[in-house]
């Protein structure tokens, strides 16, 4: 027998009670991905005989249901048959199930009254035995047939969308998409918890492989944002707090005070040259340098406007000074000035929070923090930055010496079962970036300590090869120790590094003047929390969670909720840029939906059954439930709701219910399922034994009677 | 007996404790109401009777029957199906008839182990191991007894049931509203409630009447009532610690136990629409543990010393896991 | 062999046929993670016993205690369920919630004697469809070891015509092995009343 | 023998059967006393935690739940060797002193004393509260039902609920009442008090003062001499709630007290195949059978066996009750110096004087200083282990037996409840009935009913609590069987 079986088993059963439930069952062979394993047309026979009182009124085999003809079975029978319900029996739902919805809907049925099973993934991909997979085919298709009978019809939910849009974190990620969505014409919310935008790009040098100078780049971009007639631009401001669900979203920032009136402030510096207070800028400079009490963080710093380090300002430690106000033409110094808290009003968040980088202090034995001559990577961009600390000149800890040789060891605190498992994916270039402007600022020997070198975008393995070629020594293999203990003759005054070189197969000693750690990147320590704030997940390692790693990678699982950046994990800045400008056009096409729909898998209360316990109320992570006090019932928020069903599962009551996945479907869908046995035949239940039906049961112990007698 | 135009009523009591009549009993000065509007033609209890008698009437002449009471013999679920016949409406009376009640968990053993420690108790003399026996050949005669059944079974698992009282046992105040609402059916000023439908009860649980504040829930230990030198009077229980079964019990009963302090011990049974009752609280309990760690988790659930007691103290015998359901479904009587 | 051991195996007689006993496992599974796994193993070609029948939850956090005694009572030998792993749930944190239910779950099953092996636990993300497929087989396997669900049989394990004495002398004597509920063991019961 | 097929009509009778059998002759050869059923209380029970066990074990009895419930508590407590606070005890006992108003109330107007006040030739129909009504008035109808609704009203206020108490916890209470409650439950005390004497005098009145059913009363036919058991206190007087158990000989000795722990050294339970119910006896003088005398362990423990077994009644109006009623019946002292009743129908008078002396005892406690005290729990220390809790309930002294593990769930329950005590004692009144009652295949049926209802109502028999399974007050069914084992008759009658 062939694909094309058209022939339908008849078989009427109305259901009393339901009205007539007529399903359409069609098992498709995909080529022979099924039927290769499965007994297609065994299964479509057994749907239609067996399962007659489920109400399955035709059962067809079809070589590929999802072909237009395939779905051309499907949508005629509707017509022709009167079905009411659709179970496709083919491949994952994830593949298919809005091709046969749709199909449904064309048909003039509600496309939520179709089910697609899976017995291509879940049956003959995974299973060898023929008998075996068939029966289990039966089964998954009998608990689809027994879930379709007690779908409902349902309708999206359509919220209306709030065109302003908050963009979280002002690196370059977050830039972009804010740039994209004000140039479109919408206004933007950016708010960053630094005093300037720029983030970590502000404080490179070179970027890699072009060696573009990173703030010739970025510094156009910030200066739009920041004069963006479309974008308020909220600088040395956190996300306090979010409430709403998608299209409505209010979220609660604070202003930290900066203790300078921007609005009067012009810009000109003059506060900060003033100010007698001198301090170690951990941040920026990687305290390598110095800032002042009163500082904007760099030159090219957006908005220009300083803030006050209250912790290190003299007039806040010992009530004199005064400084700035002093020499401030502007008057825009402002010692009173308060946080403040303002509440926006938002349709869509897009999360660009970044990353922050692996504490090379963790790994002891590369010295960080112990020998002064081991640098991590930031404190080299800040090295090698002209604006930087030394003017670019790339020196020892003393600040005069330049190395005559460099080890930069890669991976440090990326792939490592010890710190983070994962790759940070830009330590390799940067690498290759530092040994190249070693060279090129010092001619300094240099050797890269590599475990895999992945050089995988444009014109990276191009820079590789021209590092290589610029003279740099890799060697292959992760250093053991790095440290100031020479034995060996050329060791002395030295760092050594000890490394096994897996391509000689040798234990190798290095002796260098200076060492780089390549240091990896690691989600924001608070990133969690904000993360909860916003309603979004994170993995185990803090990394946000995408809706979709391939498909759907700057969305989140709430909806409204984007994702752009580092924030999801480590990237370089292509591919940062790549994703604010893609969260910002997720962001656009909402908006200029105007309104949305949301998938109708929600939960809802049923009042007069909720006793008001209050077990669901911490349930929901999107805070879609609420406690009505007057009612004394709890409520949910069906845009809010996500649909996950946690609530449904915890009410004691059994007052809360969800669809397209109500307990009804999911009981019937098991009861479906063990129809059938693992041979194919029904499968026998638990059954006790008769209560005796006319209880004349003298059953005799005859053992007591024994007993008694004896 | 003399006819009459009256509805008949029966009120049977088969494994019961007595406190299902007595519940009828403290209805009070209603309970003239209930013999004037019904002719009484079975309550053992109360009056006399024969079984005779019910044996005699035509199928379907009693209007009305209310067992109490488990089935626990074949005796017991020979007159169950008898009055089945009989009576218009079976309305099954209490948590024994409904779900079992605290009898119900002699299904978690067997019968032979329930004989065997019914009779062999420290204080038992029976050095012979003797153990009752449903045919005895005395010295006189033989003497039956009715057989002990393998598993305890609710009434709906033996006969159909038509309507559900519950309660453990029903609140007094209840029973009347609900034989007011059969009554007024059977004359005709009133609706008559669905089938399956539940009589005397709320529609939703017992938090829903408990005047205890209550908040969000998050629970950080489970505490035993005797751990506790003292109970905040106001505080919702659970949120004490206490296991309490309220927000699953359904309601009807006014939240009597949790006024007393006393937690919720779930005799009112289910909420309307839910499976299984047990399931319901585990689910929730476990729901607001306040850990996430499987060991912390441990140590709070450890807090619930007994689980299949805590969970199914009154419902195990109507549960999806021991109940005795099959056996009436493939039952043709 | 004590003699409730003796009488346990005789009852459940399908026991000693193990080796044809092909268990019937309900699985639930996640949207977001098992599920895919499970789409993953399958677009892999990952072999796996056909035992296990999957259901599709959103999460699972909506996995309701009352499922998996449905499933039971319809004849499941066990039940598995799956979802992200801890910290990873697409929800946020709701696979915590099904985590606690399952433990609360297993502790009352065991109270009803159904064998902890029955019901499992496992977290497969979304891409790890080969664990998945792995854990299959083994919780597969395991069940397969410890028989059918057949509890009313152990539960009913005294029929006609068993000899009272002897089950006396079992429970009260040294040899009886302990009956499925550990709490109530007629051991202790007895020894502790002297 | 020859087997016996048993008519389905006879067999659904049900419900507590007595079986007669008559010898060649006609002659009775010997009745048995079946109770029907069982529900394992004993094995189900094991596994739970042991605070639970005051509402579980209510289950047993839906007409006497604050018998176990007390018991029960009391058990836990000695579990855990944890004393309650005063006012627990208090409350506990206020508790179950009103509960004996209501439960002794119920019987002597509703279940047995309508044989005494209506008459016991009257009709059965007859013999009934609304016999009783006409008999005394219908306004005393009124105060049965304002009785029965004190009682519940104040077992509410301290229990929680009206039917199965809820809050009775290992080491007290879990909650103490307030004043409002305590001046209510004073004032339902005051009422209780003069309610029982009222119905001390209408017993006077129409039984005392009756010569034919004085004698009755003390006929050969209901009289039975076996030992006597009672809860008695330091003084040797009735208490209900707590002492320790006194066992009285018919002689009139009193041959031991024991303490609850020590129950096992005292009683032991013997059993026959052919019933649920075991029959308790008293181990020291052991098991001879369904005889009574000395040298028969068989006792009684019923209101009147607390009468004997006991020196007197703790408060006034009871103690004068008490003197009385052992001038009137038992006018010489035994041969071991204690006067005893051995007429099994002055239960009924019996039941009174614990009327009295309950309705004085809620008095007594609501007007205790610590009544309404907060501090009603003590928290345990100690590791639970293993404990006895006996309290006197209305149909017999009841025992609850309890070992847990370290966390307090049960390994093991054994339970001795009321009327259990009381199964060999009913079962020989009656034998002993049929025995008067049948000759050489003659049976007078009215008689034989009346008789067996009587001898069997005055222990107020309360089978839910015995077998733990059946409704609180049995219907009866007497089937007589030829030598050959046929059924000649079937009576069927309420008790």
């Amino acid at each position: 027998m062939n694909g094309n079986g058209h022939s339908p088993v008849e078989g009427a059963a109305p259901v009393p009670g339901e009205g007539e439930i007529r399903i359409g069952v069609y098992v498709c062979h995909c080529g022979s991905n099924i039927a290769g394993t499965v007994d297609v047309v065994e299964v479509a026979r057994w749907a239609a005989e067996a399962l007659k009182d489920q109400g399955v009124v035709v059962a067809r085999e079809y070589k590929f249901m999802c072909s237009s003809p395939g779905q051309e079975l499907i949508t005629d029978d509707i017509r022709n048959l009167g079905l009411n319900r659709i179970v496709v029996a083919a491949c994952s739902p994830h593949l298919h199930e809005n091709t046969f919805r749709t199909a449904t809907a064309r048909a003039g049925l509600n496309p939520y009254l179709c089910e697609l099973v899976s017995v291509r993934e879940q049956d003959s991909w995974v299973h060898t035995d023929r008998a075996a997979a068939t029966a289990k085919a039966k089964a998954i298709l009998a608990g689809g047939v027994e879930r379709v009978r007690r779908n409902a019809p349902l309708d999206a939910i359509t919220v209306d969308i709030n065109p302003a849009t908050l963009v979280v974190g002002g690196g370059i990620a977050g830039i972009q998409a804010a740039l994209e969505i004000a140039d479109a014409g919408f206004p933007v919310y950016l708010v960053e918890k630094d005093p300037s935008i720029g983030g970590h790009m502000a404080q490179f040098d070179k970027t890699f492989p072009t060696l573009d100078c990173a703030a010739c780049i970025l510094t156009p971009r910030m200066v739009s944002a920041g004069t963006h007639p479309n974008i308020t631009l909220m600088t040395w401001s956190e996300v306090t707090h979010v409430d709403g669900f998608v299209g409505n979203f209010t979220a609660t920032i604070r202003k930290k005070a900066r203790y300078v009136d921007a609005d009067l402030c012009t810009g000109c510096g003059v506060c900060a040259e003033k100010c007698p207070k001198k301090v170690i800028d951990e941040v920026y400079e990687a305290g390598l340098g110095y800032r002042k009490a009163i500082y904007t963080p760099f030159d090219q710093a957006v908005p220009r406007t300083p803030v006050i380090d209250r912790e290190n300002c003299t007039y806040f430690e010992k009530g004199t000074c005064k400084a700035c106000e002093k020499f401030c033409e502007a008057d825009a110094i402002r010692f009173d000035q308060q946080d403040e808290e303002v509440t926006i009003k938002v349709g869509n968040i897009i999360m660009a929070t970044g990353y922050e980088l692996f504490d090379a202090r963790r790994i002891a034995q590369y010295g960080y923090g112990r020998l002064p001559n081991v640098f991590t990577s930031l404190e080299f961009e800040r090295l090698s930055n002209s604006a930087g600390p030394t003017n670019g000149r790339i020196v020892l800890r003393d600040g005069v010496t330049e190395p005559k040789t460099v080890g930069v060891i890669h991976c440090v605190g990326s792939r490592d079962r010890n710190f983070n498992n994962y790759c940070s994916a830009i330590c390799c270039m940067q690498s290759l970036k530092f040994a190249h402007l070693v060279k090129e600022h010092t001619g300094a020997t240099v050797y890269n300590f590599y475990i895999d070198m992945r050089t995988t975008a444009k014109a990276y393995d191009e820079f590789y090869q021209r590092v290589m070629e610029e003279g740099t020594l890799f060697v292959r293999g992760k250093p053991a120790e790095v440290t100031e203990a020479g034995r060996l003759p050329g060791e002395e005054g030295k760092i050594i590094v000890q490394v096994e070189d897996t391509l000689a197969g040798r234990q190798r000693r290095i002796p260098v003047d200076m060492v780089v750690l390549s240091v990896g990147l690691q989600p924001r320590a608070d990133a969690k929390e904000l993360a909860t704030r916003l309603g979004i997940s994170c993995s185990s390692d803090g990394w946000a969670i995408e809706k979709h790693p391939k498909l759907d990678p700057v969305a989140t699982m709430t909806e409204g909720v984007f994702i752009a950046g580092c924030v999801s994990g480590p990237k370089d800045i292509p591919s940062s840029v790549a994703q604010g400008a893609a969260a910002a056009a997720r962001v656009l096409g909402r908006i200029q939906q105007k309104q949305m729909n949301l998938e109708p898998i929600k939960a809802s209360v049923h009042p007069d059954n909720c006793s008001g316990c209050r077990i669901c109320n911490t349930m929901c992570p999107y805070n879609a439930i609420s406690f009505l006090e007057a009612e004394g019932v709890s409520s949910i928020n069906a845009a809010m709701c996500q649909g996950c069903g946690t609530c449904v599962a915890a009410c004691p009551a059994g007052a809360i219910s969800g669809t397209g996945f109500s307990n009804e479907q999911v009981l019937a869908q098991i009861e479906g399922l063990l129809m059938v046995g693992s041979d194919g035949t029904p499968l026998k239940r638990a059954v006790f034994p008769e209560a005796h039906p006319h209880g004349n049961g003298h059953r005799q112990p005859d053992a007591v009677e024994e007993a008694v007698q004896a | 007996m003399s006819p009459s135009a009256k509805p008949k009523l029966a009120i049977f009591g088969a494994a019961s404790c007595g406190g299902c009549d007595v519940a009828i009993v403290n209805i009070h000065e209603h309970i003239v109401d209930v013999a004037n509007a019904f002719d009484i033609v079975l309550w053992p209890t109360v009056m006399d009777g024969k079984y005779s008698d019910i044996e005699a009437l035509a199928d379907g002449e009693i209007a009305v029957t209310l067992v109490s009471g488990s089935m626990r013999t074949d005796e017991t679920i020979h007159l169950a199906r008898l009055l089945r016949r009989k009576s218009q409406f079976m309305v099954s009376f209490g948590s024994c008839a409904g779900e079992g009640c605290i009898p119900g968990l002699a299904n978690l053993s067997s019968r032979q182990e329930i004989l065997d420690t019914a009779f062999s108790t420290p204080s038992t003399d029976n050095p012979e191991g003797l153990r009752p026996s449903w045919e005895f050949g005395a010295a006189e005669g033989v003497l039956h007894l009715p057989e002990f059944e393998p598993l305890l079974r609710t009434l709906d698992q033996v006969v159909d049931v038509d309507y559900t009282i519950p309660g453990c046992p029903p609140e007094s105040g209840q029973i009347w509203a609900a034989l007011e609402a059969v009554v007024k059916a059977l004359n005709g000023t009133g609706p008559l409630p669905p089938k399956g439908s539940v009589l005397g009860a709320g529609e939703s649980t017992v938090c829903d009447e408990c005047g205890r504040k209550r908040d969000v829930k998050k629970i950080g230990r489970f505490v035993r009532i005797q751990q506790v030198a003292e109970i905040d009077p106001e505080l919702c229980l659970l949120e004490q610690g206490l296991p309490c079964n309220g927000p699953a019990t359904r309601s009807g009963c006014g939240a009597l136990c949790p006024a007393a302090s006393a937690p919720c011990i779930g005799c009112y049974g289910a909420a309307p629409g839910v499976i299984d009752y047990g399931a319901r609280l585990m689910s929730a309990f476990a729901s607001v543990v306040d850990a996430t760690e499987p060991a912390e988790i441990d140590r709070v659930l450890d807090g619930i010393a007994d689980p299949v007691g805590q969970f199914y103290r009154f419902s195990l015998a109507g549960s999806l896991l021991r109940s005795g359901r099959s056996a009436w479904q493939s039952d043709g009587e | 062999m004590s003699v409730q051991t003796a009488i346990a195996s005789e009852t459940t007689g399908t026991v000693s046929q193990a080796t044809t006993f092909e268990p019937v496992i309900i699985g639930f599974t996640c949207n977001w993670c098992s599920y895919r796994a499970a789409d993953l193993a399958g677009t892999a070609r990952t072999k796996y016993p056909p035992n296990v029948r999957l259901i599709r939850l959103m999460c699972s956090g909506r996995l309701d205690p009352t499922f998996v005694l449905k499933a039971f009572a319809e004849g499941a030998d066990a039940v598995l369920l799956t979802g992200c792993h801890p910290g990873e749930c697409h929800y946020i944190e709701q696979n915590y919630k099904a985590l606690r239910r399952y433990r609360l779950l297993r502790r009352t099953l065991e109270g009803m004697g159904i064998e902890p092996a029955r019901i499992q636990l496992v977290w497969a993300s979304a891409a790890e469809g080969v664990r998945l497929a792995g854990e299959i087989a083994r919780v597969t396997e395991e069940v397969r070891a410890l028989g059918p669900l057949n509890w009313p049989k152990d539960l009913l394990a005294e029929v006609d015509g068993v000899d009272l004495e002897a089950a006396w002398a079992a429970t009260g004597g040294d040899s009886g092995d302990p009956p499925p509920e550990s709490d109530a063991n007629p051991d202790a019961a007895s020894e502790a009343t002297r | 023998m020859e087997r016996i097929t048993i008519d389905p009509v006879t067999r659904l009778e049900g419900h507590g059967k007595i079986e007669i059998f008559l010898d060649p002759d006609g002659e009775v050869a010997n009745a048995y006393f079946q109770i029907p059923e069982l529900r394992g209380f004993e094995r189900f029970c094991v596994g739970r935690p042991v605070e639970e066990m005051p509402t579980l074990t209510n289950r047993i009895c839906g007409v006497c739940p604050e018998a176990h419930h007390m018991a029960s508590a009391k058990a836990a407590d000695a579990v855990y060797n944890v004393d309650p606070p005063r006012t627990a005890k208090l409350l506990r006992e206020l508790l179950y002193s009103a509960f004996y108003v209501t439960d002794h109330t119920t019987h002597f107007y509703a279940l047995g004393g309508p044989d005494f006040v209506v008459g016991p030739d009257a009709p059965a129909a007859e013999r009934n509260i609304l016999g009783v009504l006409a008999k005394v008035g219908m306004e005393v109808g009124g105060q049965v039902i304002q009785a029965r609704k004190n009682g519940h009203n104040v077992i509410e206020m301290i229990g929680g609920r009206k039917i199965h108490p809820a809050t009775a916890v290992p080491g007290g209470m879990t909650h103490g009442i307030t004043e409002e409650q305590r001046a209510e439950i004073e004032k339902i005390g005051r009422w209780s008090i003069d309610f029982a004497q009222f119905s001390l005098g209408i017993f006077d009145q129409i039984v005392l003062a009756n010569d034919a059913y004085k004698d009755m009363v003390l006929s050969d036919g209901y009289t039975q001499r076996t030992y006597y058991m009672g809860l008695i206190d330091p003084n040797g007087k009735v208490n209900f709630y707590d002492g320790r158990v006194g066992i009285m000989s018919p002689e009139g000795t009193r041959v031991g007290t024991y303490a609850p722990a020590e129950y096992r050294d005292w009683i032991a339970e013997h059993v026959e195949p052919w019933t649920y119910l075991k029959f308790p006896y008293l181990k020291k003088v052991g098991w001879q059978g369904f005889v009574d005398g000395v040298d028969s362990g068989v006792y009684a423990a019923t209101p009147l066996s607390r009468l004997n077994a006991a020196d007197g009644m703790a408060t006034p109006l009871a103690q004068a009750a008490y003197e009385r009623f052992y001038a009137t019946l038992a006018p010489r002292p035994e041969a071991g110096g204690k006067r005893i009743v051995h007429h099994q129908l002055a239960t009924h008078w019996a039941r009174l004087v614990e009327l009295l002396y309950a309705a004085e005892r809620m008095v007594e406690l609501a007007t205790d200083p610590e009544i309404t005290s907060p501090h009603v729990r003590t928290v345990p220390t100690e590791t639970p282990n293993e404990g006895v809790g006996v309290v006197e309930a209305p149909r017999g002294t009841l025992t609850h037996h309890y070992k847990t593990d370290e966390r307090g769930l049960l390994t093991a329950v054994n339970l001795i409840v009321g009327t259990t005590n009381n199964y060999a004692p009913m079962s020989m009144s009656i034998k002993k009935a049929a025995e008067s009652l049948i000759h050489k295949g003659t049976v007078v049926h009215q008689g034989l009913l009346n008789r067996v209802e009587m001898a069997f109502r005055l222990y107020d028999p309360c089978f839910g609590c015995a077998t733990h399974s059946l409704p609180g007050e049995m219907p009866l069914q007497v089937a007589i069987r030829d030598s050959e084992g046929r059924v000649i008759e079937v009576l069927s009658q309420n008790c």
